[in-house]
């Protein structure tokens, strides 16, 4: 989930698909009925869905891809992929996958570095592409940790917008088969002292305490920082960490013919499917008011039983393959697995479990829909993880089977509405090498120097500057923030704020640990993008290194304006490069990330903002170096230049 | 002196998980009967002299809800009437 | 034999492994108890761990309150096992009327955590008896909705008999009235605290371990009791 | 199909922060005129059939709301009647 803009939508299909072997739901909720056969519905498409045959017989038909944020080439190779026009919701899923949110198809070509210059290691699990990197610490046990951005929801909804950017954070973190342990957040708002901020600021707070308390996942730190490039685009970036069994990893692959594909979690609401309204509109005359974009809705008591659910699930050996539901929904969630393993899936539409009955196929794929899961799972394993589910009070839905047809294959109400190759959504999309140029101010804006501004010269005017910093809201004390964070539940935080990293206890036996910090400055990236990276990349990791930690391994969230726009274009490009170099040069990988383009207000983009986590080890955290002077008589000494 | 009463409601296709959670524990004090729990604000506002609906409205736009996620209604009430 | 100290987990319990880690650095075995089971595995204690039972989004604890496991922890207390209700637990302990009063919404409106100085005002309970009276201690505070509130009648009878188990003392973070921090009830085997003890057991990860005087105490009134 | 509305507030004698901030918040809007503000929870529930007020009395009674600190009033309401 990023501040992309959404996009989406179409459907389609054509033959149907048989359903799904097994539903069951558990009781965690009243409302009843999960099948929304019985639905009373809103005429769709005057004759019905639009199906695979329908596609296939109106050739002509014109369609809204531009409106769902597709070029006309983008379209053109969609049907020349299908061989004939794609459905309605086929449409939507395309225009999801290939977004830039979930094809990274601006920033792709620049990526590759973080594989290419990364330093070769044995200890890395799991890297790029997969839903967290995943780095072994021990003989016994690894660590997966991740950063993420939920900038433009925080801005419509700051509450939400935030919380659910942890929720969905958390879950890519138990997707790899790991017990969550700690979040982090790094949060940048306009000026302090703005109207706007008094709306924003305290939101974002309340809905990162709010979300990561009521898991119960330890904060062990983040940054908070002014400035008005950001007025109209916080950013909220996410990082979670956690830990599992070297041999409990996971991974998303919708392996074996014949296996059960299960839907754990929430109810599937219209959440967050406002791109999607662009076909609402263009197929409803009337009534399509009420479908505007709506707000994801966080519930953090789901999430938690979720996580629980699943590691009993892991725990017990039950599934071949999983992962969570994220800003593209079942669309990416179906499309993913299936690509993963090379297969095909037959999935029937109807047995999503809806929160309103009335929604379209399209709305279903779309939906962005918090705290569900994907599993993957054996026909003679489903009974357990229903039966998991139910104690957890989650529902658990089977939705349809895995195939060797290489097709994914979506009926609705008996219909053939999807019929796609799911690599041609997940792996295939379009991959832009766009322009770039360096900003025409550049050289004015590194031609004025600090060197020139007036220093204090006499010993009021040194005072006064200190108090002017000490009393700045970028250097100020942030209690006010951190105090509505849980810092000690799990029992294990070593060092959280105010310290300049966390620590957490892995192993109470043992005392090994991980240290984690979560860098960034957007002005020194915006007169060196190059050197910005690396300097954000140097903080973090020597936050890390002081506490005494080793640190392994980086990930990363890379906040820019519009990739259409050359000189953001050229600001992303050196960032990009310059976190790769300092990660060779420091010889750590890479392991993951998050891109977050279109962070502007009209035509000015945001300062570049890479964010920059680093994770480091330590063998006894009891031999951790909090800051701060410990005893009396202790000696400074100052290091470097 | 009179009281505006402001019933601030999630609109109806945003999630409720305080009703959610409401409606999925009946069942554990035996009442089965229910199909749905929401739940909202309710929010009385008591002002000096007459009911002021229109200050009422101002108030409820931007302090009481939310309008991006969260609907309400607006009424007078008289102030005999006890709770309860 | 070492005593069986069991700590509840219902949906949304989040502190109930530290609980259990307090329990055994106190020198007990500790039994995980589940919502759904009344049995109480004959332990010898009951904890209702911190946490966010069923997402507190009613009223916190008003759920867990119905819990299979509450009816027999309702019974068990009125025969007098010690039984601790720390935040979550303590708010749910009022739900079930196991104590007097009631926790709301912090007086800031805001969720605060903080390192939290108390005086231990009441010693003559199965939880606090290894304290000393007047006793301040430090400990983690956590909550978004701590502020204890009762009549002023309750308020009156629960100082006059000695009922305030502690109080916050160099700052009150939730607006409770008087500054009650934990309270018990009559007999003294049930206590509610706000502030969490189970995150002060460890020099390592706590602001100090003065919280686990709390798990020591029952052991030894426990003892005391055989 | 009908449903009951049930709302909840706090007594009259136990502090109410949340609706105190409101009121604190109205000069700043230039409202002067609000003597005091209250909030509590507006509660709806449906039921498979008919409206089930004595249900709904014994729910709210035992789970909505706390006795030590609120009260409750209760209504039925025809569901036609739209939200807003
Ligand atoms: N949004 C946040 N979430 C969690 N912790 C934060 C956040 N912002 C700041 N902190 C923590 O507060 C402490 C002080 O932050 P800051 O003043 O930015 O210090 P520094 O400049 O040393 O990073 C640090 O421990 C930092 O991790």
């Amino acid at each position: 989930m990023t501040a992309t803009p959404r996009t989406n939508e179409t459907s389609a299909a054509a033959e149907r698909v048989d359903n799904a072997p097994a539903e069951a739901e558990a009781p965690a909720t009243v409302e009843a009925g999960s099948a929304p056969a019985d639905a009373g519905v809103a005429p769709y498409y005057g004759e019905g869905p639009d199906t695979v045959a329908r596609a296939a017989s109106t050739p002509d038909e014109e369609q809204p891809f531009l409106e769902l944020g597709l070029r006309d080439d983008e379209y053109a190779r969609i049907r020349q992929i299908l061989g004939r026009r794609p459905t309605q919701a086929e449409l939507a899923m395309y225009s999801i996958m290939w977004s830039e949110h979930c094809s990274y198809k601006s920033s792709k070509v620049h990526l590759r570095q973080f594989s290419e210059k990364a330093p070769k290691s044995d200890t890395m699990l799991a890297g790029i592409g997969e839903n967290a990197g995943v780095v072994q610490i021990s003989e016994k046990l690894a660590v997966t940790f991740k950063a993420e951005s939920h900038n433009h929801p925080s801005f419509v909804e700051p509450h939400q917008g935030a919380a659910t950017g942890v929720g969905g954070i958390v879950r890519d973190i138990l997707a790899m088969g790991a017990r969550p342990i700690a979040v982090m957040d790094s949060l940048r708002f306009g000026a302090a002292d703005h109207p706007d901020t008094k709306r924003v600021l305290p939101g974002v707070v309340s809905g990162v305490g709010g979300y990561g308390n009521c898991l119960g996942l330890p904060n062990v730190g983040g940054e908070v920082v002014f400035d008005p490039c950001y007025q109209g685009n916080p950013l909220v970036n996410a990082l979670s960490v956690g830990v599992l069994p070297v041999d409990r990893l996971q991974n998303k692959a919708a392996a074996g013919n014949g296996n059960v594909v299960i839907l754990l979690g929430a109810k599937t609401g219209r959440d967050g499917i406002g791109g999607v309204s662009v076909l609402a509109s263009a197929t409803f005359d009337a009534g399509s008011e009420t479908r505007r974009p709506s707000v994801q809705v966080g519930d953090p008591f789901m999430e938690k039983l979720l996580i629980e659910a699943c590691l009993e699930v892991y725990d017990a050996g039950l599934i071949v393959g999983i992962q969570d539901l994220g800003g593209a929904g079942l669309t990416c969630a179906l499309s993913e697995t299936a690509a993963a393993a090379g297969n095909g899936m037959e999935i029937n539409l109807d047995l999503v479990p809806l929160r309103e009955p009335s929604m379209e196929p399209h709305e279903v794929l779309a939906s962005e829909s918090q705290e569900r899961m994907l599993l993957i799972v054996e026909p003679a394993k489903v009974d357990a993880v229903l039966a998991v589910a139910q104690k957890w009070g989650v529902w658990a839905t089977a939705l349809g089977t895995v195939t060797d047809s290489g097709r994914l294959v979506i009926t609705w109400r008996g219909e053939t509405v999807v019929d796609v190759p799911p690599g041609s959504l997940a792996d295939d999309g379009p991959v832009y090498a766009r322009p770039m140029r360096e900003p025409s101010d550049l050289i004015l804006l590194q031609a004025d120097r600090a060197e020139t501004l007036p220093r204090p010269k006499t010993g009021d005017e040194l005072r006064e500057t200190v108090l002017r910093l000490a009393a700045s809201p970028n250097l100020c004390d942030k209690t006010w923030v951190t105090e509505q964070y849980d810092r000690y539940v799990l029992g294990n935080t070593v060092l959280a704020q105010p310290e300049d990293s966390g620590v957490i206890r892995i192993d109470e036996e043992s005392g090994l640990g991980i240290a984690l910090s979560l860098d960034g400055n957007g002005r020194f990236a915006r007169l060196d993008p190059y050197n910005g990276a690396k300097l954000a990349l140097a903080e973090a990791y020597r936050n890390v290194a002081v506490t005494g930690a080793t640190p392994v391994a980086v990930t990363d969230c890379l906040n820019f304006g519009s990739p259409e726009d050359p000189t953001v274009m050229w600001q992303f490009a050196e960032a990009v490069r310059g976190l790769a170099d300092g990660c060779q040069e420091l010889g750590i990988p890479v392991t993951g990330g998050n891109v977050s383009f279109y962070n502007q207000t009209g035509a000015a983009p945001i300062n570049p903002t890479p964010v920059v986590g680093v994770l480091g080890v330590m063998s006894d955290v009891a031999k951790r170096v909090p800051m701060g002077f410990s005893a009396d008589g202790d000696v400074l000494i100052l290091l470097g230049q | 002196m009179a009281r505006v009463v402001v019933d601030v409601m999630l609109k109806p296709e945003i999630l409720d998980p305080q009703g959610q959670a409401v409606a999925g524990a009946l069942p554990q004090l035996g009442i089965g009967n229910v199909r749905s729990v929401r739940i909202g604000k309710h929010i009385e506002i008591e002002f000096d002299g007459e009911a002021d609906l229109d200050r009422a409205r101002e108030i409820a736009d931007k302090l009481l809800a939310n309008p991006v996620i969260e609907d309400f209604t607006l009424r007078v009430e008289e102030l005999e009437e006890a709770d309860q | 034999m070492s005593m069986r100290i069991g700590v509840v987990t219902f949906p949304g319990s989040l502190d109930d492994r530290d609980a259990q880690r307090a329990v055994r650095l106190a020198g007990a075995e500790p039994v995980a108890l589940w919502h759904a089971d009344a049995d109480l595995h004959g332990v010898d204690a009951v904890i209702l761990p911190g946490g966010f039972s069923y997402g507190d989004y009613l009223r916190c604890g008003a759920i867990a309150r119905f819990s299979a496991v509450m009816d027999s922890v309702i019974k068990a207390a009125g025969d007098g096992l010690p039984v601790l209700g720390i935040c979550n637990g303590f708010q749910i302990l009022c739900e079930a009327h196991l104590l007097p009063g009631a926790l709301t919404r912090n007086e800031h409106l805001h969720f605060r955590n903080r390192d939290q100085w108390l005086r231990v005002e009441s010693t003559s309970t199965a939880w606090t008896a290894g304290f000393q009276a007047g006793q301040e201690i430090l400990i983690p505070v956590k909550n978004g909705e701590g502020c204890y509130v009762a009549d002023r009648r309750t308020l009156d009878e629960l100082e006059g008999s000695g009922r305030i188990v502690a109080r916050y003392v160099r700052g009150n973070p939730n607006g409770s009235q008087r500054d009650i921090a934990a309270v018990r009830n009559e007999a003294g085997n049930v206590v509610g605290i706000m502030p969490h003890p189970e995150h002060a057991v460890e020099a390592l990860t706590g602001p100090s371990v003065d919280g686990l005087g709390f798990f020591t105490s029952v052991l030894a009134h426990l003892g005391a009791h055989a």
